[in-house]
């Protein structure tokens, strides 16, 4: 067996990655805590390079390699952007908040980055090995960064859940994997795809086995009831933290429902179609309704999120090219409004003060109304309300979902948000209709002002100009399935 | 004679005694990881037997890498129950819940 | 000539807006010389007209097009026909006549522009009704003289009693509206047009047209229009029961009550009916139903005047009965009768009220007729011109009144002897009105004009009161007098004596020249329509007369006659030489005083029911339909209800590993039950 | 009943006994050693399932290493005793019958209609010279090599994290500060110190 | 003539990019500013609407001042922006009040001045948008988006429920609108795959569809119209929000739910429309009688201002489902008309506000007295409210009474009661509030209106009374477009 430069081509941004992160973990070691500031540099150029890389190779063609296990398409490619993108951001969000807490260490780097790397081995992973591997690998890193700060006794608790029930939830996928690899005897899932279309002898083992991956991936996007860790985590841990379990892994979570569910088991999709619309569902009905007697922001950003996925679901379940690329479209959208969202709140706090609790958002228009402006348009976004990304992204999964025949399903996910629309309203509430308690200056860094600036108006602009972005998502998921 | 079904069988009665592990320990995080690794061997049980009756060998290396998982997942969940210790000096799973609502 | 008709109602509408709008930088004077020239020039135009019209040129043309709608195009425009233009003479004379009486009434109140903005604004309107040439304008002129009224009513808006006695006339008249808003729209639904023309034109082709109002049961079209058209009627002419607003209207200032509660506003029902005289001829229950509410109004309100001791209520009240009576000939399809009482009845009523105005004046804004007596001496031209008036009203021979009333009483007989339904009852109201009216009239007289002169002995006091409730600002300089508590009634100036004059002599006259071409002449050929085969009282009537100095002279001998005179005598008996009696009779028959001072308990029972209880209605659907069911149970229970949810739902996210880990086996073991046992 | 029966029912017997004791036993250490025997047991059936090398990497990776941890972990820790195992049975009908009734269901899926041997017959025994290992190793170098990368990253990633979160900087601990030891200079080094030669009394203090 | 002139883009963006201008003024340091770019901005906005209706063709019922270009493919979605007689006068009235609203609140917003002005300028871009999208996704992003400012406005500005008031007026709007958002989709497909909303028109649909739609529409327009029993937010909303934000809710807002039953439920279901008919006329009636009787009952102007705009939009909706065209014409009519009237007695109740800051009639009386150029406007204005002939009040209702009558005696009948209730609570309010004795030394010290003010309500008196006295031009406008409407609903679509 002999590997070509052509093998390792279109692996060539993990590649990087791998190594780049291991440079770093050596670097760091040689750095100062007041030199820490190098090694945030290093991790984003790296993700500036890889970036580069997955630019500069992505052919569009779908590439296969180390045994069909790596497969590099365009959605892969189009997610991985997204993803260094992301990751980018929530390092600049970050940066001073974790200094200011001690968190400024070149572990958290390095974890971040490992779990990228795992993001990235999910999002091509094109075996069940290499996605539970790539699952592990950022879940690994995932469990150490929520317990990183140790003095905390919230962080650590919601590390320890994290950890039990991501190993629960591992433990279903794998077992659920062992039932698809019994009935079908492989684990390349489009292998799989292939055998499974051609029929299977025994329907009842893969619909078990497809039980229990479906409870795997619901639990990774966080949808109930495998969701409950969803608050408790992203309440527990460091903001810096939540924002990155929030966001850039919802990204990872979608490729890995895409590459089991879409392609590797679409020939059942028919079952699994109605084990989201169930899940949906209660996903919608649970985060929704739960959110609202929140006082806890990042608790109830976690909630609204639970319904966000069940929304996510609703896209995915319509299991066509326009189901899937609502649902991509989605996840991208709901990441940019998240990290302005969570990033927010790492904007609000400062030195022994988090602000996430909803009361320490009143009167921030009396404070700083163009940060409460972003907000708004944040919140807006999370309700769906035009002319804001968030409701293309409720649009295109209607659509999805209307055209396949569910408009019952619709009807009932419209409702839903209209309770959602309730707890969001009440952040704007806060921000515009309540004098400030707290008249503490707002003095984020220039950085993060402008990046947050940017953040919060790409929300507004795609709204206005949503078609790029969509295009792109039906174009990435038309080519790769 | 010994068919799949008998390993299968098997591995899905480990596999919920973890479960009723899991649900029944309230007291004790470190018999929780037990009953963890406990259903991971139901799982590999599961591969390795099919791998044997499917005359397929990738089953097996499946289980080689989980095992390899499971070592490192075991490492960082006692890392983290250390950490826990030190900080709330308890493992009863009862005391975890200032994470609530 | 359209340029002329133009200019009857713009004249005074240019006069109303100068002293509307600028009257605070023109000043009083200016303002009172513009309004009143704009109402001569109209008045004046308005005679050119009449002769025009005499001539033989009628006049119905569009002035534009309000608007267009499918194929109905809804125009405003000028019917100028005889009818018309006698209406236009009489508004804008009276109007004049008011206008200058006005300077002196008004001398020094400080609404001064605003009242003769007002009463120019509200010559327009009415011209603007009488002019019309359809529906939709005499609604407009209906309305804006309605506002005008409102306006006037309020004029001195400080006081309570003339802000209740504005918005209750504004409201009552809005439910005649009601009726008569549905009736345009029945028009309009029916024929397609609301000009009058086009209207009458078609009307015969849906005489038998029906329409139905619930299962089973139908109206004739014809009769549902004229009757809902009728209770227009009746909230602007003030018929029962819908003449609660009038006497209560003499809160505004006097002028106003002469022009627009006796001479004009209050006869626009009595024109609009004889304008739709095409229309009311062919609904036999129309008519029944306007002979015995006018009869009924015409007797009743009657009673009203005899114990009312203001001496502007008794003058109401004498026009509510007159009013009736024009509505009983219009209901014996007598329309040129009525007609022609409405403008008699208008110089006369118009000289009674200025001449009251006049008396109020010198008595210095005291209207308690009860305070006065033997005016006579003090206030001669005034005591003559109201003599007249008063004479004029109860129907002595050779004067105006008689000829009117007269001619309905014998209309009314024959539609009686025609079987007509009702008009037995409305004969005989009307005959006993004649007394009452006497009776009631001369009351007035004597107590103010004759007798002693209470005004000198111990009313002081109470005129004091009366007077600082009702219009402390209006004359600063007459506290002054007042104070002293020793005044004496003085003539009125001579812009008040004038127009009492000026009036005086058409209701002396005026009847005996123009009953022969008015009523059996061929004036109001083609403005009126009577269906004579039918109802043949004009016909009847006109084969009777033989001349106005004969009608009087047959009338010696007549029935109404003598119970005018009756009712003179007994009044002179009651008031002059026993005023013990009525206080006797007062108390011996208290309980019919009491049915009588409360007004048969109309306004009681308006207020109780139809105010009280729509406030009451709606307290409660507000109350418990919208904040209780609505905003409680829906809106806010929903919201409740999703906030007790998420407690609930809340709680299970309990904090406990287990738990969690609980939920997650169980949802994975229910989809395994779902999905592969289901 | 052949002696492969035997074995699979004896090895299945007591990997369920101990599995169920590892559950049930109210001591950890307890706990731990029947998970060992559990882990044993497993390693038997492996091995009637022809999958030699992962019996023995089972019993030498989990047995002598991760149960060692975790040993080392439950010692280290000062349990207290008193207060496990409370409330056990209260929760026990409900997550008793779920677990049956998952089990029942699984174990119905994946009988003998599915599984039996007239469906998926065993397969031949392999030849004497047959070696699990070589095989595995062939796969594990050539067509897995991608994976077995990221396994590596896995370890590499346990380790950092393991370290992170558990390392402490005790007062007293010695420890080498690599960051420190790179950017120490010269006169960090070498002090040279200004001696006064002889008359003593009042400059010392500077050179304290 | 105009073609090829993007006069619509910019009646909708002009105002939205002044508001943008506006809200870069920043602090409250900069308020005069603010203040005047505000007031240009809306001149100028309304100014550009002056083409719409100098070159509006009456004679034709097609959408004119077309403009289209791709927005998202996607989907199909186009930016496509035209108005037709139904539409265009809606689009001149809300550039007009926006104008008026700015004046408005020129003094009496002290507190983040460019925020408030930015916040009316750029909702009325977005209203404009609403009235002249042909594309349905179009017309709900705006219809959406218009919500934001709105609910900035009354939560930021408003009184002392203003939380209360916001919310529930952006749930509801919300929850109206979420159904349509629905109904646009299916309909999006039935139309293989346009989201033009005239190709809705054209579908053909079963029944049920059709029913299903309407009910769909109908939870969207209900609610923003508001009819009975969805119209509890109105009151609310009305009182809380500052004078701007309640001129623009009556005189706009409401229209736009009017608006949707023209554009959305006849046309594109018209079969389920007429099969409706008695629901939603019985609706209509119970907003003419039940709120009438309950507009009399309240000791707040602004809730009886609002309670009877409810009263007076049920109105339109039974104009509408007349399905003559005098009814049409005379709901679309009294949309207008309500537009001035509304606002104008809001904008009355500003100005005793703002002296006194009680809305409560109970603190006020007599007010003619130092207050008497107010005095003779509000009267104008209460004349107007209560239907007065030679007030455009009068004209839309009196042609719906006529439109009514054609079809049933009985509906005409509680319909034409609105002239009893209007006037009572209208009249009622006047007499309590400006006529009678001053009995209060604050009231007595109240000032007449200043020329700023005087402008603003003169300038809807006149309005007023030349809508009254000659409507001819405004209902040639429309004439086109309902005929065109009436033939197209009195084709059945069923399949």
């Amino acid at each position: 067996m002999n590997f070509g430069m052509s093998d390792l081509m279109p692996m060539l941004p993990e590649i990087f990655l791998l190594a780049a992160t291991c440079a770093i973990l050596i670097t760091d070691l040689f750095i100062s805590d007041q030199r820490r500031f190098l090694t945030y540099l290093l991790s984003l150029l790296t993700l500036a390079i890889c970036g580069w890389l997955t630019f500069s190779t992505a052919t569009g063609i779908t590439a296969y390699t180390m045994h069909g296990m790596f497969i590099d398409d365009l959605l892969s490619d189009t997610l991985k952007l997204f993803l260094y993108i992301t990751v980018a951001v929530v390092l600049v969000y970050s940066r001073e908040y974790l200094h200011l807490r001690g968190l400024f260490r070149g572990e958290f780097f390095v974890l971040v980055l490992f779990a990228t790397l795992g993001m990235m081995v999910m999002i091509s992973g094109g075996n069940f090995i290499t996605l539970y591997m790539g699952l592990e690998l950022l879940s690994l890193s995932l469990y150490a960064l929520v317990a990183m700060q140790r003095e905390s006794a919230l962080a650590v608790e919601a590390a320890m859940k994290y950890f039990i029930l991501g190993a629960l939830a591992s433990g279903m996928l794998l077992y659920g994997m062992s039932m698809v690899y019994g009935a079908t005897g492989s684990l390349d899932i489009n292998h799989i795809g292939l055998l499974l279309q051609m029929g299977v002898a025994n329907p009842a083992v893969l619909v078990l086995g497809l039980v229990f991956i479906v409870a795997g991936v619901a639990f990774k996007l966080g949808v109930a009831p495998f969701h409950m860790w969803i608050p408790d985590v992203y309440q527990g841990a460091p903001t810096a933290v939540t924002l990155f379990v929030g966001t850039a892994t919802k990204l990872a979570a979608f490729a890995f429902a895409i590459r089991l569910l879409a392609q590797g088991l679409q020939a059942f999709s028919a079952d699994w179609q109605q084990m989201l619309a169930i899940m949906a569902i209660l996903s919608l009905a649970i985060g929704n309704v739960t959110a609202i007697a929140q006082t806890n922001l990042k608790r109830m950003l976690a909630y609204s999120t639970v319904a966000h996925m069940g929304f996510l679901l609703l896209g995915i379940l319509s299991a066509d090219v326009a189901g899937y690329s609502a649902a991509l479209f989605y996840v991208v959208s709901y990441v940019i409004t998240g990290l302005a969202a969570f990033g927010m709140i790492m904007l609000l706090s400062r030195h022994g003060f988090e602000a996430e609790n909803l009361d320490d958002l009143k009167g921030l228009n009396q404070r700083n109304p163009w940060y409460a402006f972003l907000m708004l348009l944040v919140m807006f976004s999370l309700a769906g309300v035009p002319p804001t990304i968030g409701f293309y992204a409720k649009l295109a999964v209607l659509q999805s979902l209307v055209s396949t025949g569910h408009t019952g399903l619709a009807v009932v996910a419209v409702v839903f948000s209209l309770i959602g629309a309730f707890y969001y309203l009440r952040v704007v509430r806060l921000m515009y209709f309540d004098k400030a308690e707290d008249t503490h200056p707002i003095t984020p860094s220039f950085d993060f002002k402008i990046l947050m600036s940017v953040n919060g108006l790409a929300v507004l602009a795609l709204g206005i100009m949503p078609q790029p972005l969509m295009a792109m998502c039906l174009y990435a998921v038309e080519q790769s399935l | 004679m010994l068919s799949l079904s008998h390993y299968l069988i098997l591995g899905a009665i480990l596999f919920s005694i973890s479960v009723l592990g899991i649900f029944l320990n309230r007291k004790n995080l470190i018999i929780l990881l037990m009953a963890i690794e406990l259903m991971l061997l139901a799982v590999n049980l599961n591969f390795i037997a099919f791998s044997h009756y499917l005359g397929d060998a990738s089953g097996q290396i499946f289980v080689f890498f989980i095992l390899t998982v499971a070592a490192a997942e075991s490492a960082i969940g006692l890392a983290i129950l250390v950490v826990l210790f030190r900080k709330l000096n308890t493992i009863h799973v009862d005391d975890l819940d200032q994470l609530q609502g | 000539m359209q340029n002329l008709y133009l200019l009857v109602p713009l004249a005074p509408l240019v006069g109303a807006l100068v002293a509307g709008l600028f009257g605070w930088a023109i000043g009083r004077t200016l303002s009172h010389l513009v309004t009143i020239l704009g109402v001569t020039v109209s008045c004046w135009a308005s005679w050119l007209i009449f002769r025009d019209v005499q001539a033989g040129h009628v006049y119905n043309g569009a002035l534009y097009t309000w608007m267009t709608v499918g194929d109905v195009h809804l125009q405003l425009g000028f019917l100028i026909d005889s009818l018309t233009a006698m209406m236009m003479l009489v508004v804008t004379f009276v109007s004049l006549m008011v206008h200058i009486y006005t300077i002196g009434y008004m001398r020094d109140d400080p609404g001064y522009q605003r009242f003769f903005s007002y009463i120019s604004l509200f010559t327009f309107s009415m011209l603007m009704l009488v002019m019309s040439n359809n529906f939709l304008q005499l609604f407009f002129g209906w309305e804006a003289v309605g506002l005008v009224s409102y306006l006037l009513i309020g004029f001195w808006y400080t006081r309570p009693t003339a802000i209740y006695a504005n918005l209750k006339a504004f409201m009552v008249n809005r439910v005649g509206d009601f009726g008569f808003v549905l009736g345009i729209a029945l028009v309009l639904a029916h024929f397609g047009t609301l000009d009058y023309a086009a209207v009458f034109a078609h009307a015969p082709a849906l005489a038998n047209q029906t329409i139905s109002l619930w299962s089973g049961n139908s109206i004739a079209l014809i009769t549902a229009i004229t009757l809902l058209l009728f209770i227009g009627a009746m909230g602007k002419s003030a018929q029962v029961p819908l003449h609660v607003w009038l006497p209560d209207s003499m809160e505004g200032p006097t002028p106003i009550s002469a022009l627009i509660h006796a001479a004009t506003m209050v006869t626009a029902g009595i024109f609009m009916v004889a304008r739709m005289s095409p229309l009311f001829e062919m609904s036999q229950h129309t008519l029944s139903f306007v002979l015995v509410i006018g009869a009924i109004t015409a007797l009743f309100m009657g009673f009203l005047g005899i114990i009312q001791n203001d001496i502007k209520r008794v003058i109401a009240y004498s026009t509510l009965s007159q009013l009736g009576y024009m509505t009983v000939a219009l209901g014996a399809s007598a329309y040129p009768v009525a007609v022609f009482h409405l403008m008699t009845h208008a110089f006369f009523k118009a000289l009674l009220f200025l001449a009251a105005g006049s008396v109020i004046i010198g008595m210095h804004h005291e209207q308690d007729i009860r305070h006065m007596g033997g005016l006579r001496k003090y206030m001669p031209i005034t005591w003559l011109t109201f003599l007249v008036g008063t004479l004029a009203l109860i129907g002595t021979p050779f004067f105006s009144g008689f000829y009117s009333k007269d001619s309905i009483i014998d209309a009314v007989h024959i539609s009686m002897e025609q079987g007509m339904p009702g008009a037995a009852f409305a004969y005989y109201s009307v005959v006993a009105g004649v007394f009452v009216t006497a009776f009631y009239s001369f009351r007035l007289y004597f107590l103010v004009f004759h007798g002693k002169e209470r005004f000198l002995h111990g009313v002081g006091a109470h005129a004091d009161a009366h007077h600082h409730a009702a219009h402390n600002e209006a004359q600063p300089q007459e506290e002054h007098e007042h104070d002293a508590h020793t005044y004496v009634p003085h003539e009125s100036p001579w812009v008040v004596t004038i127009p009492l004059i000026l009036l005086a002599i058409p209701s002396m006259l005026i009847g005996y020249f123009t009953i022969q071409p008015m009523l059996f002449g061929s004036y109001f050929n083609g403005a009126i329509l009577i269906n004579s085969t039918l109802h043949p009282a004009m016909t009847i009537l006109g084969e009777e007369f033989h001349g106005a100095g004969n009608m009087a002279i047959h009338s010696l001998t007549s029935l109404p006659l003598f119970l005018a005179l009756a009712g003179v005598v007994l009044s002179w008996f009651f008031y002059m030489k026993r005023p013990d009696i009525p206080a006797m009779l007062q108390k011996r028959f208290h309980i019919i005083y009491r049915v009588l001072e409360n007004k048969y308990g109309f306004d009681e029972f308006n207020d109780w029911f139809f105010s009280g209880g729509a406030r009451a209605l709606g307290r409660q659907l507000w109350q418990i339909g919208d904040v209780r069911l609505i905003d409680g149970f829906f809106v806010n229970g929903t919201a409740n209800l999703v906030g007790w949810m998420s407690t609930q739902i809340r709680r299970w996210q309990s904090g406990y590993i287990y738990h969690y880990a609980f939920a997650m086996i169980f949802g994975a073991f229910a989809l395994v039950t779902w999905f592969v046992y289901g | 009943m052949n002696f492969l029966t035997i074995v699979f029912y004896l090895f299945a017997a007591i990997l369920l006994f101990a599995a169920f004791r590892v559950i049930t036993t109210r001591n950890p250490i307890q706990a731990a050693l029947f998970l060992v025997l559990a882990f044993f047991s497993a390693a038997g059936l492996w091995l009637t399932l022809e999958a030699e090398f992962l019996a023995i990497a089972l019993v030498m990776v989990y047995v002598g290493a991760v149960m060692v941890l975790f040993l080392f972990v439950v010692m280290m820790l000062d349990i207290n005793l008193d207060r496990l195992r409370e409330g056990f049975w209260s929760y026990l009908p409900l997550a008793g019958f779920v677990a049956t009734m998952l089990a029942l269901e699984m174990a119905v899926v994946l009988g003998s209609r599915s599984f039996g041997l007239s469906i998926v017959p065993a397969p031949l025994a392999h030849a004497a010279n047959y070696s699990n290992t070589r095989e595995l190793g062939l796969l594990l170098y050539t067509e897995y090599v991608y994976p077995f990368e990221l396994a590596a990253v896995v370890l590499l990633v346990a380790i950092v994290a393991a370290i992170a979160l558990t390392m402490r900087r005790r007062k007293h601990t010695k420890h080498q500060d690599p960051s420190k030891q790179v950017k120490v200079k010269r006169d960090q080094r070498l002090r040279v110190i200004n001696m006064p030669s002889e008359r003593a009394s009042s400059t010392k203090i500077s050179g304290e | 003539m105009l073609a090829g002139y993007p006069i619509l883009s910019l009646v909708i963006w002009l105002p939205i990019i002044s508001g943008v201008l506006v809200l870069a003024t920043g602090s409250d340091r900069n308020a005069p500013l603010a203040r005047i770019l505000a007031l240009v901005g809306a001149s100028v906005s309304f100014a550009v609407t002056w083409p719409l209706w100098r070159w509006f063709d009456t004679q034709t019922a097609n959408m004119q001042f077309s403009e289209f270009s791709s927005w998202i493919p996607s989907f199909n979605i186009n930016y496509h922006l035209g108005v037709d007689g139904i539409s265009m006068p809606l689009i001149l009235l809300n550039s007009f009040m926006t104008v008026l609203v700015v004046l408005a609140g020129w003094r009496v917003i002290q507190n983040k001045v460019s925020q408030y002005m930015a916040a009316f300028l750029i909702m009325s871009g977005l209203i404009n948008g609403v009235f002249a999208a042909l594309d349905a996704m179009l017309f709900y992003v705006f219809f959406e988006a218009m919500l934001i400012p709105l609910f900035l406005v009354i939560g930021i500005w408003g009184g002392p429920r203003r939380v209360y008031a916001a919310i529930k007026f952006f749930l509801y709007t919300l929850m109206g609108s979420l159904l349509m958002l629905v109904a646009f989709i299916y309909l999006y497909f039935q139309a293989n795959g346009s989201f033009e909303i005239l190709a809705f028109q054209a579908l053909p649909l079963t029944m049920s569809v059709q029913i299903m739609l309407f009910m769909a529409f109908f939870m969207a327009f209900a609610v923003k119209v508001p009819m009975w029993p969805v119209h509890t937010w109105l009151p609310d909303a009305h009182v809380e929000a500052p004078t701007g934000g309640s001129v623009i809710l009556a005189a706009i807002t409401l229209k736009i739910g009017a608006y949707g039953f023209l554009r959305f439920n006849l046309p594109i279901t018209p079969d389920a429309s007429h099969y409706l008919t008695g629901f939603i006329v019985t609706l209509s009636l119970i907003a003419v009688v039940y709120i009438g009787l309950v507009a009399l009952v309240q000791g707040d102007m602004k809730k009886l201002i609002a309670y009877s705009s409810i009263s007076h939009m049920g109105f339109v909706t039974l104009g509408i489902f007349m399905f003559n065209s005098i009814g049409m014409e005379g709901a679309l009519v009294q949309m207008i008309s309500h537009g001035f009237v509304s606002a104008a007695m809001f904008l009355g109740v500003g100005v005793m506000y703002d002296r006194l800051h009680s809305r409560q009639i109970s603190d006020y009386g007599g007010l003619a007295k130092n207050m008497p150029v107010f005095a003779g406007l509000l009267m104008l204005f209460s004349m107007a409210n209560s239907g007065l002939p030679g007030t455009s009040g009068f004209v839309g209702e009196f042609m719906v009474i006529m439109g009514t009558m054609q079809v049933n005696f009985w509906y005409a009948f509680l319909a034409a009661s609105t002239l009893i209730w209007g006037a009572a609570y209208t009249l009622w309010m006047y007499k309590r509030v400006i006529f009678g004795a001053v009995t209060r030394k604050e009231v007595a010290q109240m000032k007449d209106v200043v020329p700023r003010e005087f402008v603003i309500l003169g300038v809807l008196a006149l309005l007023v009374l030349a809508m009254g006295v000659y409507p001819r031009p405004l209902t040639e406008v429309i004439h086109s477009s309902v005929s065109n409407l009436l033939a197209h609903v009195a084709q059945s679509k069923l399949p």
